[in-house]
């Protein structure tokens, strides 16, 4: 096991080296000079060329970015140019953000998805499925900020049982918290619920076709048992990559949604940066996000091991 | 109800896209306890569907049960809802199921342990220690050994053998007075299931349960069969005491089966298949659903026929009774096999041909060791010539062959075809050859590309070798092998899932003998066709070999198809060739201990003969190259084992020319 | 032979449609293909034709949605947005469908090396955030529809590459791709004409849900102020332009919103069916 | 509090001043306001002083005209204003009683990068939000002048080349240093070490004593006190920057303000709280003053509807549309003169592929466009039309302007001459936020036979493309700044030492010899007519720009909120001190 993760934390890292490279080159590629991203456009020669300097912008670009590399690797992630703060700072404030609701995100669409997953799966044709699956296509397919501008609308301006805006950490204040987390949320659970059902109903409707239910059903076990005791399982496997896959827009956040809600996180950090070629932000963002897809493909597999006693000896 | 178990005019039907179709028609059987009753009838004759509907466990769209009362102990168990605790409680507590995948009818992602001791704690209600110590006791039972350890083990850590006993071990869990095995041993090689069979019906006789056993293997059914139904288009068309069945046959269906199967016990006799194709539920004919394809047909075969009694508790459906079928039947009598027996040069000679697969390991997928598949074998086929090649699954056949065909990577030795040794050679330098060495694969599903109009799958070997000219040239060739292999060159444009096994089989044939080769190696090709449609295969192969001087390298695991279609076999086990002979030669004195027992497990389909056979069950699994012995590659399965055997590696030794064995113990 | 083929696509077609959702999703997509198709026809307005002194206006009887910032009828607008968007959707889906498939065949069939570095490559484009990803692709290709397309495009490669290379290894050890082998065929023809054509069903399921995917995700940088150059009108554009002037004429950005829902619903649903069809295990049971 | 004091036994005054606070909290209005009111007519009579010293000096350095009477009264009306007590206020009159406390909540789209350090807060925007810590050396009338806040008057003179300020006493930074000349040395000097230019003619600083201090210039520049004394005049404590480095004092303002910086949550808020030794006693009114940065105009006038914000400052686009359609009415004062913002399409003169580089073209372009309505369409009401780079109403304002009225036969004619008879396509560079204004630019052009090839770029590239280095060949839609001193303005844009749009626009001689006249013009008057005639020059004769229109700013406050003074007087400069809450 020891193994097998060092051997996947090998992998990540030439991918994490190949991504880190990818970017600089892509930020590289980008118009618009990261002097002026910086100061904005009415500054004089002298306050470009303090700019210039102070940002080595005169350095070959592999010199950059192997100085870059070295700094990230030792630790020191730079300081942003744009927030004039260390960027390890910047994202210390912001990861957390983006996780928690990102977490709760994934928790409520994965159970919810699951669960109505499993009532379609089981109830092909009939009326509930029909609604559902209904249901869970038009989540899928509703733009999350549209959902958000909305709900907003109605639950904030029209109704005032919501706040409008802002983050706050449970730990902070837990009524205000779960208050300001609630649109949020719902904007950005809905999507996955969507997709999770669908996928798990599909898992489902593969499952209980499978011989090994007729072997459950014909050992004279409870329909509800077939389905929980065997069905679930075996159909649960797609969704959890899917789960997997999801996490790294978790943390690449959603951008939209932090629009709407005015909540910083990871999504208009790494925009913003984006925009404003703050490269050693961005790099930081993408390689956090790198690190986290890699571990949630690790958890992924590991969780399927767990799952899959098939998978576990490969 | 006067039987145990009674089904009684039993109709199924599915709901299909364009229309309903019929699958049971009117089924009535019954069994009492301690009888083993078998369902016999080719592909699709609708035996497993007639058992799943009786325990209501058919999926209901889109099946439908029409009609029909299924008694048990006396009671109606068709009037409680499919999910009733009625239902559940006969399913798993009275009746006990057994599937005929053992791959995929447990559930991959529990243990074992978990999924016998459910069944347990359903229907015993007891807690979970007792529960294990059921699951234990079931276990060994089965002939598990080490059931204890292995009562955590997932099911991809047993062989399919045991898989099939653990299936029966859940069978068995709530001691059922019924046991409904579907088809439990057909991807099972011949050793295992004379194993596994002989351990039911073991079973079923000391619990005195009622055993249904289905299958469309008549050995199986000749060997162990009490009564037995034989199935035609959702009907049962002969039904009787299995010595009337086979002594006194009154069906020409179940004579057509009969007739269509080798026989170890053959004296060279030409297979008779049965014409055309099996039972479409779709297309149902009037009258008696066989008149199509029988030859005593007559028009009052288009009145309905229900099942006569004979006598002796024989029924049959046929308009003809036993003595006018006789009757009929000299006119048309057995055509003799002819025989070829002068051979060409040699076309094929494998010399001392190896094969193994890195064993890869680590982070940079290093190469950590090598596995041995096939161990140094040789043997030669002259022009015109079978060579038979037969040994349980696993132990190197398909290898072999994708070996010679240079398809694998790791091969050692030398390969020489027409004198030329053809494994150094480079793909590219090879491609150009292929055409002299086509092969003929195992499953006719999965072997024809699923998309193309298998016209062009038969013509491509003319145009990847430029054999043709034009396209007036293409298609008069393409139309030549289509009828050389007996298919409508009209059928031509048609993809593959529009034929029948047998005829997909036709077009694999056909491609092989597109480019004219001087080899074809058959890698089980009538392994995975229906008796009938198996017959019809090897006559042509047979045919075709008398007519355009074939040579095949013939791999099988059926030993009488072997025997039947070869001039000579070679025994395979565990990557070594243990014996190699003339094949009647080796039928009527096998040497090697292993020759002994594969020939003693395989069932011959007559009772009388079944009741005079000594059995001797060879013990233990199929091997695996994982764990290969160090001596004889058989010694740890072998009665006659010693010292010796466990420590050196015994070569071939020849008696006379043709005949040789690799055992220490013979000589 | 020609009958036969026609009989098989009605037989398709049949199958398809016998769920009344599939045809409805059908038709719903059908109806935005026929819109997109013939805007010109169903409205009087251009849409590009400004009217400043009639801005923002509610639902009148002139203009059915009212119109936008620029006094332009939104209904009007909407359709010619059908246009835009199903382009966007149907192009850039084909191009990261080429892009995907050809590198998941060619990685997944000949292995090796070439493996290797195609696995990283999808690695490093799965590691990025799509979004970001597409940002900073628009920044280097700027946002005409065409460059849209691409980047759209890009970002959805590694789902086809992953897909492609799964059923590639599936297909490749089917005894009739060794058959070929056998035949003397090479790998040219072996990948075109017998891998490709039969690892092509999921792929094509996952096409048309992609189809919506895209149009979602047009509209998604939209929202963020990437979207298409103007006066082009398409429905992301619209859906995020309305969505901040939902208190002056509400209808501007909830209609085209739904009009987004509905067509990539439409996909969905017909990519799902196209999936309970072309699984041989379903057949019947529909 | 109290018990502190007495222990260290501190002066008495500042006991007093810490009962007087200690009291308020406690509810004690009454008291706490005599107490106020005390040191209200104290620093009146201070105030009196200051401003008949700067009269005379006003008289001699002749820049701001004349010093009427009126604006003195004006200025002490203004100044009143934020006293509680005066019977005479405007504002408070009606709402009689100032209260104290209470966190004010002003919601912004604005992006702030910078917060303090001299020469590096930038925008308008970054000005606003520091000023509650950082305050300058003078802030604005209403008619544009400049008003001493941290100093006691100044004095420039012309012919002496120099600027004298004279500074408050007894001010200190929030670090506890002393805010003197020394500080205002510091920092000027790390302004112009920033790389800006705008008081790059004062060639050496001294300072004679604590108060005073003297600014040798090179040259003679009429820019320079509105420069060093707004610009350049906002006093950051040396002592902490020196001590932290540029970049953590740049996110840490510490200045004389009336508010302490508290926190800064990067892209969501910056929050100061009441600064308890502030130099003016009893104030500030509140406790705090917090910034909310919402980036969408949905949320942000939501979240001010649904009572979450108290004021919406630095709002333009939608915002301000969404907030007039449900019937709110800004609180910003019309025609304020100084720091607006001004919308303009920037032709790019010189690029070999610009068709733009011919005068005909420009002039067609201008021509076919009804500039009017475009202003009032895309403005959502919150920008009024000009038809030159000046503030309409103030002295550098030019009526002879003729601009280029709407006429597209004119501009199709136009068109021709110059050679494009089937029409001309014209790359149009914009951001984001301008492409509404673009389309509809689109939209007219294309009656004329001009295509407007529209390209969205982000405002780094933008920035790029009208920077020291860039050039563009179309037209940028941008925006600049406007204000009554437009020299120093068109200097940045059209002379060789410019330093916005400069790649593109053409530096004809004669225009360069206005612009650096009307900089060094001695009299008003000389300043005005070189100013105007800069005007005319750019929009009739070379026609380089065209505008579009002036923000005019809007404000949004609740109703219980007083005396924030955000463009009330000034678009920039406010009285943090003096806002209170009635709620
Ligand atoms: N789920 C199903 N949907 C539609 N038709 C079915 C289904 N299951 C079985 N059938 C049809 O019912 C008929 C009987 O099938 P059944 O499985 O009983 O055959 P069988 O005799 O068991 O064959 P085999 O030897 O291949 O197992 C076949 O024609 C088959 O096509
Ligand atoms: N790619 C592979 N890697 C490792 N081992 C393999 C591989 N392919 C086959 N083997 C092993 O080689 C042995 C021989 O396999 P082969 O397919 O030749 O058997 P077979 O005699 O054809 O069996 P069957 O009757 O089941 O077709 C088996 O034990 C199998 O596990
Ligand atoms: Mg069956
Ligand atoms: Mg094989
Ligand atoms: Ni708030």
């Amino acid at each position: 096991m020891g193994r097998y993760i060092a051997k996947r934390f090998g992998q990540a890292a030439i991918v994490l080296l190949l991504v880190s490279l990818f970017t600089y080159l892509l930020l590289y590629m980008m118009p618009g000079d990261p002097v002026y991203a910086m100061l904005g456009g009415d500054i004089t020669r002298e306050q470009y060329d303090i700019a210039y300097a102070k940002m080595h912008l005169g350095d070959p670009l592999l010199l950059r970015y192997v100085r870059w590399l070295f700094d990230f690797v030792t630790g020191e992630w730079g300081n942003s140019f744009k927030y004039s703060e260390p960027v390890r700072q910047i994202i210390a404030v912001r990861l957390p953000v983006t996780m928690y609701l990102g977490v709760w995100s994934i928790i409520i669409s994965t159970l919810a998805g699951i669960l109505f997953g499993v009532i379609c799966g089981t109830k092909r044709g009939k009326a509930a499925d029909s609604v559902i699956i209904t249901c869970a296509n038009f989540g899928a397919v509703m733009p999350a900020f549209w959902l958000a501008v909305l709900g907003m609308y109605i639950f904030s301006l029209k109704l005032g049982w919501l706040p409008t805006h802002g983050f706050t950490m449970p730990s902070e204040d837990l009524g205000l918290s779960i208050q300001q987390s609630i649109l949020p949320l719902i904007a950005l659970s809905v999507g996955g619920i969507g997709g999770t059902t669908r996928q798990m109903r599909s898992g489902m409707l593969d499952v209980v076709r499978q011989d090994y239910i007729r072997t459950a059903r014909s050992k004279g076990l409870k329909e509800s048992q077939v389905i929980w005791r065997h069905a679930f399982r075996n159909a649960v496997l797609p969704v959890v990559t899917l789960t997997g896959m999801s996490f790294r827009n978790v943390v690449a956040g959603a951008v939209s949604i932090e629009q709407v809600f005015g909540i910083a996180g990871m999504g208009s950090l790494l925009i913003n940066s984006i925009l404003s070629k703050d490269i050693a932000v961005v790099q930081s963002c993408i390689m956090i996000i790198s690190i986290v897809v890699v571990m949630s493909n690790l958890l992924v597999d590991i969780l399927y091991g767990i799952l899959d006693a098939r998978i576990r000896v490969e | 109800m006067e039987h145990f178990l009674e089904v009684k005019n039993l109709r199924v039907s599915f709901t299909g896209d364009i229309q309903k179709s019929i699958a049971v028609d009117d089924v009535s059987y019954y069994a009492e306890p301690g009888e083993v009753v078998c369902f016999v009838g080719e592909s699709g004759s609708g035996k497993s569907v007639t058992q799943l509907a009786a325990l209501q466990l058919l999926p209901v769209p889109p099946a439908v049960i029409e009609g029909g009362e299924v008694w048990l102990e006396g009671v109606n168990i068709m009037q409680y809802k499919a999910d009733s605790p009625q239902m559940r409680a006969v399913r798993g507590g009275e009746v006990g199921m057994i599937f005929q995948e053992p791959m995929t009818s447990l559930n991959p992602v529990k243990t074992i342990g978990v999924q016998i001791m459910e069944s347990v704690i359903l229907h015993l209600k007891c807690s979970r220690e007792k529960a294990r110590e059921r699951a234990l006791e079931l276990l060994g039972q089965v002939g598990i050994p080490d059931a204890a350890a292995r009562l955590n083990d997932f099911p991809y850590q047993f062989s399919g053998g045991m898989r099939q006993r653990i299936m029966i071990a859940i069978a068995l869990a709530a001691s059922p007075k019924v046991i409904v095995a579907d088809e439990p041993t057909t991807a099972l090689d011949v050793t295992t299931q004379a194993q596994i069979l002989d351990l039911l019906t073991s079973l079923a006789a000391k619990n005195n349960t009622a055993l249904i056993l289905i299958t469309h293997n008549l050995g199986i059914v000749a060997r162990y069969a009490q009564r037995i139904y034989v199935m035609y288009a959702g009907k049962i068309v002969e039904e009787g005491p299995a010595e009337k069945i086979f002594g006194h046959t009154a069906h020409p269906y179940t004579k057509g089966l009969l007739q269509a199967v080798p026989r170890l016990d053959d004296q060279n006799r030409r297979l008779v298949p049965i014409d055309g194709i099996g039972p479409s539920p779709g297309k149902r004919l009037t009258g008696c659903q066989f008149r199509n394809r029988c030859r005593y047909s007559s028009e009052k075969c288009c009145e309905e026929q229900a099942l006569r009694e004979i006598g002796g508790g024989q029924r049959s459906a046929c308009i003809w009774s036993y003595e006018e079928l006789k009757e009929q039947e000299k006119e048309g009598a057995e055509d003799e096999r002819k025989e070829t027996e002068e051979f060409g040069e040699n076309v094929l000679e494998v010399k001392d041909l190896r094969v193994t697969y890195p064993l890869r390991k680590g982070i940079l997928n290093r190469k950590a060791g090598e596995l041995t598949i096939i161990d140094g074998i040789s043997f030669s086929i002259r022009k015109g010539e079978t060579l038979g090649l037969v040994g349980e699954s696993g132990c190197g056949k398909t290898t072999t062959a994708k070996a010679i065909l240079k398809l694998l990577e790791g091969t050692s030795g030398r390969v020489l075809l027409n004198g030329r040794d053809i494994l150094p050679l480079r793909e590219k330098e090879f491609r150009s050859q292929r055409k002299n060495i086509q092969m003929i694969f195992q499953d006719p599903f999965s072997s024809l590309d699923p998309r193309k109009p298998v016209e062009e799958l038969v013509g491509e070997p003319l145009l990847i070798h430029k054999l043709v000219k034009d396209r007036a040239e293409y298609d008069r060739r393409v139309d030549e092998l289509f009828c050389l292999v007996g298919l409508e060159p009209s059928m031509k444009n048609r993809v593959a899932h529009e034929f029948s096994g047998g005829q997909r089989q036709r077009v694999g044939i056909a491609r092989a003998l597109a480019a004219a080769p001087d080899i074809i190696i058959c890698d089980e090709p009538v392994s995975a066709l229906d008796v009938s449609i198996q017959a019809q295969i090897i006559n042509l192969l047979e045919d075709l070999q008398q007519r355009l001087k074939l040579t095949f390298l013939f791999i099988a695991h059926d030993l009488s198809v072997v025997k039947h279609i070869s001039h000579r076999v070679a025994v395979m086990y565990l990557g070594n060739i243990v014996e190699i002979s003339d094949s009647e030669e080796l039928y009527a004195k096998a040497r090697h201990p292993y020759t002994k027992a594969l020939l003693n497990a395989v069932p011959i389909p007559d009772p009388a003969i079944e009741q005079e056979r000594e059995r001797r069950m060879l013990p233990g699994e199929v091997p695996s190259v994982m764990k290969r012995p160090a001596g004889c590659c058989f010694c740890d399965r072998c009665e006659l084992s010693d010292e010796r055997c466990r420590k050196e590696k015994p070569e071939l030794v020849w008696d006379g020319k043709k005949h040789g064995t690799a055992c220490f113990q013979i000589t | 032979m020609d009958k036969e083929t026609k009989t098989k696509i009605h037989l398709f077609f049949r199958r398809l449609f016998k769920r009344k959702l599939v045809m409805l999703a059908a038709i719903l997509v059908l109806f935005f293909i026929l819109t997109a198709i013939f805007a010109p026809l169903l409205t009087p307005y251009e849409p590009n034709k400004q009217d400043l002194t009639a801005i923002l206006q509610k639902p009148s009887a002139s203009h059915w949605l009212g119109t936008d910032e620029a006094g332009r009828d939104v209904l009007t607008r909407i359709f010619y947005g059908a246009r835009t968007s199903l382009i966007i959707g149907v192009v850039s889906v084909l191009i990261s469908a080429v892009a995907g498939v050809t590198l998941g065949l060619v990685s997944a069939y000949y292995g090796g090396l070439l493996n290797t570095v195609i696995s990283r490559f999808i690695d490093v484009l799965m590691s990025l955030p799509s979004l970001m990803l597409a940002l900073a692709l628009g920044l280097v290709f700027g946002h005409s529809i065409g460059s849209l397309m691409i980047i759209l495009g890009i970002s959805t490669i590694p789902t086809y590459t992953r897909m492609m290379s799964a059923q590639v290894l599936s297909v490749k050890n089917q005894d009739y791709i060794t058959a070929e082998r056998v035949a003397g065929a090479r790998n040219s023809r072996i990948l075109i004409s017998h891998i490709l054509p039969n690892c092509f069903s999921p792929i094509l399921v996952l096409l048309t849900s992609n189809i919506g995917m895209t149009i979602l995700a047009e509209s998604s940088l939209s929202f963020l102020g990437m979207g298409i150059n103007p006066p082009t009108a398409s429905w992301g554009a619209m859906v995020s332009a309305g969505c901040s002037k939902l208190l002056l004429n509400p209808v501007y950005g909830i209609a085209p919103g739904i009009c987004v829902c509905l067509l990539v619903y439409g996909f969905n649903v017909l990519g799902d069916g196209l999936r309970d069809v072309l699984d041989p295990r379903l057949r019947g049971s529909l | 509090g109290g018990q502190k004091s007495e222990e260290t036994g501190q002066q008495k005054a500042t006991e007093a001043e810490e009962d007087s606070k200690e009291k308020k909290t406690e509810a004690e209005k009454t008291e706490a306001e005599k107490t106020e009111a005390e040191k209200t007519e104290a620093e009146e009579s201070k105030a009196e002083g200051t401003e008949a010293e700067k009269d005379t000096k006003n008289e001699t350095d002749g820049v701001s005209e004349t010093e009427a009477a009126n604006t003195d009264k004006e200025s002490e009306a203004a100044k009143s204003d934020v006293k509680a007590e005066d019977p005479a206020g405007k504002d408070s009159g009606d709402s009689a009683q100032i209260k104290t406390g209470g966190i004010l909540k002003i919601g912004t789209p604005a992006e702030i990068v910078n917060l303090g350090y001299p020469g590096k807060p930038g925008s308008s925007n970054e000005l606003i939000v520091m000023q509650p810590a950082v305050e300058p050396l003078c802030r604005y009338t209403k008619e544009g002048e400049l008003d001493p806040w941290l100093c006691e008057s100044f004095e420039a003179d012309a012919d002496a080349l120099t600027l004298t300020v004279k500074l408050k006493e007894g001010i200190k930074f929030h670090d506890g240093t002393d805010f003197n000349a020394e500080a205002v040395k510091w920092n000027w000097e790390a302004f112009t070490a920033q790389g800006r230019t705008e008081i790059g003619a004062i060639k050496s600083i001294e300072c004679p004593d604590d108060n005073t201090v003297v600014a040798h210039l090179a040259q003679w520049d009429n820019t320079i006190p509105d420069n060093a004394l707004w610009l350049a005049g906002f006093m950051y404590s040396p002592a902490y920057a020196k001590e932290n480095g540029e970049d953590k004092a740049n996110v840490n303002p510490v200045g004389t303000g009336p508010f302490k910086f508290k926190e800064w949550k990067k892209d969501v808020s910056i929050s100061f709280e009441a600064n308890k030794d502030y130099w003016i006693e009893g104030q500030p009114y509140l406790d705090g003053i917090e910034f909310e940065f919402i980036a969408d105009a949905n949320t942000l006038t939501t979240a001010y509807q649904a009572g979450e914000l108290d004021a919406l400052g630095m709002i333009f686009g939608d915002s301000v549309s969404i907030m007039k359609a449900t019937g709110e009415e800004s609180k910003a004062e019309d025609g304020l003169t100084g720091g607006a913002t001004i919308s303009i399409v920037a032709f790019g003169c010189t690029d070999e592929k610009s068709p733009c580089k011919d005068l005909k073209v420009r002039q067609a372009f201008c021509h076919a466009v009804d500039w009017e309505t475009l202003c009032q369409a895309s403005g959502n009401g919150s920008m009024y039309y000009v038809n030159q780079w000046a503030v309409p109403g103030t002295w550098s304002y030019n009526d002879d302007v003729a601009g280029y009225p709407y006429d597209t036969e004119k501009a199709k004619e136009l068109l021709k001459e110059a050679g494009y008879k089937d029409g001309v396509k014209i790359n149009c560079y914009t951001v984001e936020p301008n492409t509404t204004q673009a389309t509809m630019l689109q939209q007219y052009l294309s009656e004329a036979g001009i295509e407007l090839d529209i390209q969205i770029i982000d405002q780094s590239r933008s920035d790029e493309m009208s920077g020291i280095n860039g050039n563009w060949d179309g037209i940028i839609l941008s925006a600049g700044r406007a204000d009554v001193e437009i020299a120093s303005i068109y200097g940045r844009s059209f002379t060789d030492e410019g330093v916005r749009y400069v790649g593109g626009f053409l530096h004809p001689e004669d225009l360069a010899e206005v612009i650096s006249n009307a900089k060094a013009a001695k009299t008003q008057e000389d300043r005005a007519k070189y100013c105007k005639e800069m005007a005319k020059m750019i929009i009739d004769e070379y026609c380089m720009i065209a505008p579009i229109g002036i923000g005019s700013g809007v404000q949004y406050e609740k109703d219980y909120v007083h005396d924030t003074g955000i463009l009330r007087k000034h678009m920039i400069a406010w009285t943090p001190e003096a806002c209170w809450l009635d709620k």
